[in-house]
């Protein structure tokens, strides 16, 4: 039997939502973060309401980056411990499907639970009701392009302290985080935004091929 | 001459904004010429004392 | 019988030493190929560059075909298993072995056939759950999933008792009998094979 | 076709190993030194003294001949070094390496030389010491990418393993700063409208554009003055075990 690429992507699509859910983890631990982190904006600064919503696009997206960042420091360092990444090197099977798998499964397991608690902050933050498909059309685009640059970030630092890869990812989170918060403001203002989200839309179909062969060749270069 | 050249020092009031910004040029360029350097000179030295 | 590989003129330095140069051997079927030497010698790095994994080495690999050509990628069958196990901590003993079979579709039988043969019996049990012996019990068995061209194993007999290290050698003698080669690498000879190389640049 | 390019690769090679690097540095170096410093100090005497003032600013526009040039020298730094990446990443060659990480702090030093003096004229036209204006912010985040680089290859031990690790992360940065740039620029415009630029607001008049040019120049030589030197330095602190490096010191001595 041969095996093809998609049977290839499914089955680590499989085995690591496998693993995912049996340690509760994994998923649970960046929602909680991230419902940590929103929360505090209203402790710190104020809990006016006219105040908390021209801010709230902003926290989200913050905190939504910075969970989803910190998840995905270990997507290949627990693979690359054991010694199952090599396997997956060695075999004859194109290594950018593997990153692709990994990136995708972790989307689903962090990115999926945040963009539902993005909902609940999006009450507590006194968000209106129109904003909210804008919220989540960009949460979903930009925390999956996110998720592609955090892995570049966790293949270059493998091994290494959490906060490097934060340093190398988070200045080019910049144009998600703008265009991020451009869509939920302009929602806000009942503005057009389709524009923020049609070019972030142009960034994750850039990024997805690009920044999956980088992370192959970042991946590599700790076998040396 | 000396009213000349304080004129040009004081530049109507903002001389010291240029001046500062002429500094800075002057120190960071300075540090990126005095970093190599340095570290050629610490090999050389190491290769000087290893002949010897 | 043709060698399945063939190394020639292989050399490889990294940084300032030379880790390994002007290596030269052959691959018979059916035959082994023990690689010696200290830690840090570059035994895993010579795997690695054998398999294609990094590509820091000068010289020629050549790999046997089904049509008996030589060619310069990796044609023939290989097995892989690092200093790591290759076992994922969170899947079972039948699950991991699952997984590694999988661009091969081996029958179940054949899973629980070959955990048998190792010794293990609970095949439900979690690889977390178990001790670093039956662990390496596990990685044994994945050799016997299929017969591979070339197995390319580092470091086999380290912290093994008499037992284990007893299974192996059976192990790679049933294989070398249906022709697979195993390339291993060690700290000091192995009872499997006289044909050893040694590496010992000065560090 | 093929033959001219490999022509060109062998001797770009050839060039860069760190021997034959080292001798013909050593040679131009002196000249190197000579006409940039002299370009660079006539470039900015001319703009700081000779060119005419400013009639909305004042002399307070003079800053444009220091950061206008490093700000510039910054962006293009950066895409040199992606140069040196896709060059590093795709043929091995050792040398761009090396110029990709020595390439690095000297472009972080022009782009901090940027940020430092727009944030100077600041105070006098806008009366604060920093203003989120379009260009300063992402001159800061190009700012961040390049310290991001220092970082990660000074984190790496094996220099080989870091330069291509930095390289990946400048073949990143090159498609992602365009992207910066204008999702910045977009935003300042979303925020607030934007009332004065620091680049267009002088009118420049010839015999303002002129020094200008010159200034340009003398940067650029500058940049080509420091790279050179710094390679010089990383390429005998990588190589310093090897014989030939012992041997050119002992040449420079006689």
């Amino acid at each position: 039997m041969k095996s093809n690429i998609y049977n290839w992507f499914f089955l680590i699509l499989r085995r690591d939502l496998l693993m995912a859910s049996r340690r509760s983890a994994t998923y649970i631990t960046p929602l909680i973060f991230f419902l940590i982190v929103i929360s505090f904006f209203p402790i710190a600064l104020s809990p006016d309401q006219d105040f908390l919503r021209s801010l709230a696009p902003g926290v989200i997206w913050i905190a939504a980056l910075l969970s989803s960042l910190l998840a995905i420091e270990t997507i290949f360092s627990e693979d690359f411990r054991d010694g199952t990444l090599d396997e997956f090197f060695i075999s004859n099977d194109p290594s950018f499907v593997l990153v692709f798998a990994k990136v995708l499964c972790h989307w689903l397991v962090t990115g999926f639970p945040i963009l539902l608690a993005s909902i609940i902050s999006s009450l507590i933050l006194y968000l209106p009701v129109s904003s909210l498909f804008p919220m989540i059309c960009s949460l979903i685009l930009g925390t999956f392009f996110m998720s592609l640059l955090g892995a570049i970030g966790a293949a270059l630092s493998l091994g290494k302290s959490a906060i490097l890869s934060a340093i190398i990812v988070l200045p080019f989170s910049i144009p998600t985080l703008l265009m991020g918060t451009a869509a939920v403001s302009s929602a806000i203002d009942y503005q057009d935004y389709s524009g923020f989200l049609l070019i972030m839309g142009a960034m994750l179909a850039i990024g997805v091929p690009g920044l999956c062969l980088l992370t192959v060749e970042a991946i590599l270069l700790n076998y040396e | 001459m000396i009213e000349q050249i304080s004129a040009i020092i004081n530049m109507d009031g903002n001389g010291l904004y240029v001046w500062s910004c002429l500094f800075i040029l002057f120190f960071i360029i300075g540090i990126n010429f005095y970093l190599p350097n340095r570290k050629l000179k610490k090999i050389y030295k190491e290769n000087k004392a290893k002949g010897q | 019988m043709l060698p399945k590989l063939k190394v020639s003129n292989l050399s490889c330095s990294r940084a300032d030493n030379q880790l390994f140069d002007d290596l030269n051997f052959e691959v018979h079927p059916g035959q082994n190929i023990e690689i010696i030497g200290s830690n840090g010698s570059g035994k895993t790095t010579l795997l690695r560059i054998l398999l294609g994994l990094i590509d820091i080495g000068d010289g020629d690999m050549e790999w046997l075909d089904n049509e008996n050509n030589y060619n310069n990628f990796r044609s023939v069958d290989c097995f892989y298993q690092g200093h790591s196990l290759g076992i994922k901590n969170l899947l079972s003993a039948q699950e991991n072995l699952r997984l590694s079979s999988y661009s091969f579709g081996v029958s179940e039988e054949k899973i629980l056939s070959s955990l048998n043969r190792v010794g293990i019996n609970n095949h439900s049990l979690f690889a977390s759950e178990m001790s670093v012996g039956q662990k390496k019990r596990i990685s044994i068995a994945r050799w016997l999933l299929k017969d591979f061209g070339i197995y390319f194993v580092d470091e086999p007999f380290s912290a093994l008792d008499d037992q284990a290290s007893n299974l192996i050698v059976e192990i790679i003698e049933e294989l070398n009998a249906k022709g697979s080669s195993f390339v291993i690498t060690g700290h000091r000879p192995s009872e499997i094979t006289s044909n050893q190389i040694t590496l010992d640049h000065e560090v | 076709m093929n033959k001219i390019w490999n022509y060109i690769k062998n001797w770009f090679i050839e060039m860069g190993s760190p021997p034959l690097f080292f001798k013909w540095s050593s040679k131009i170096l002196p000249w190197l030194l000579f006409i940039s410093i002299s370009v660079f100090i006539v470039g900015l005497l001319w703009g700081l003294f000779y060119s005419p003032t400013d009639y909305k600013q004042g002399d307070v526009y003079r800053i444009i001949y220091i950061h206008v040039p490093s700000a510039i020298l910054g962006q293009s730094i950066f895409m040199f070094m992606a140069i040196c990446g896709f060059i590093t990443m795709v043929w091995r060659v050792k040398i761009s390496g090396m110029l990709l990480k020595s390439a690095a702090p000297i472009g972080a030093s022009f782009t901090l030389i940027a940020l430092l003096t727009g944030s100077i004229w600041g105070k006098p036209t806008w009366g604060t010491w920093w203003v989120w204006d379009a260009r300063l912010t992402s001159t800061l985040i190009l700012f961040f990418i390049y310290a991001a680089i220092i970082g990660l290859h000074s984190s790496i031990d094996d220099k080989t393993k870091a330069d291509r690790a930095i390289s990946i992360v400048s073949l990143v940065g090159i498609a992602i700063i365009p992207i910066i740039k204008k999702s910045v620029d977009w935003w300042q415009t979303l925020h607030q409208p934007s009332t004065f630029s620091l680049t267009s607001a002088p009118s420049m008049t010839p015999d303002m554009y002129q020094p200008l040019l010159l200034c340009f120049l003398g940067f650029y030589l500058i940049f080509a003055l420091l790279l050179t030197m710094n390679l010089r330095a990383e390429v005998v602190v990588r190589e310093k075990n090897r014989s030939w490096v012992s041997k050119q010191f002992l040449d420079l001595e006689r």
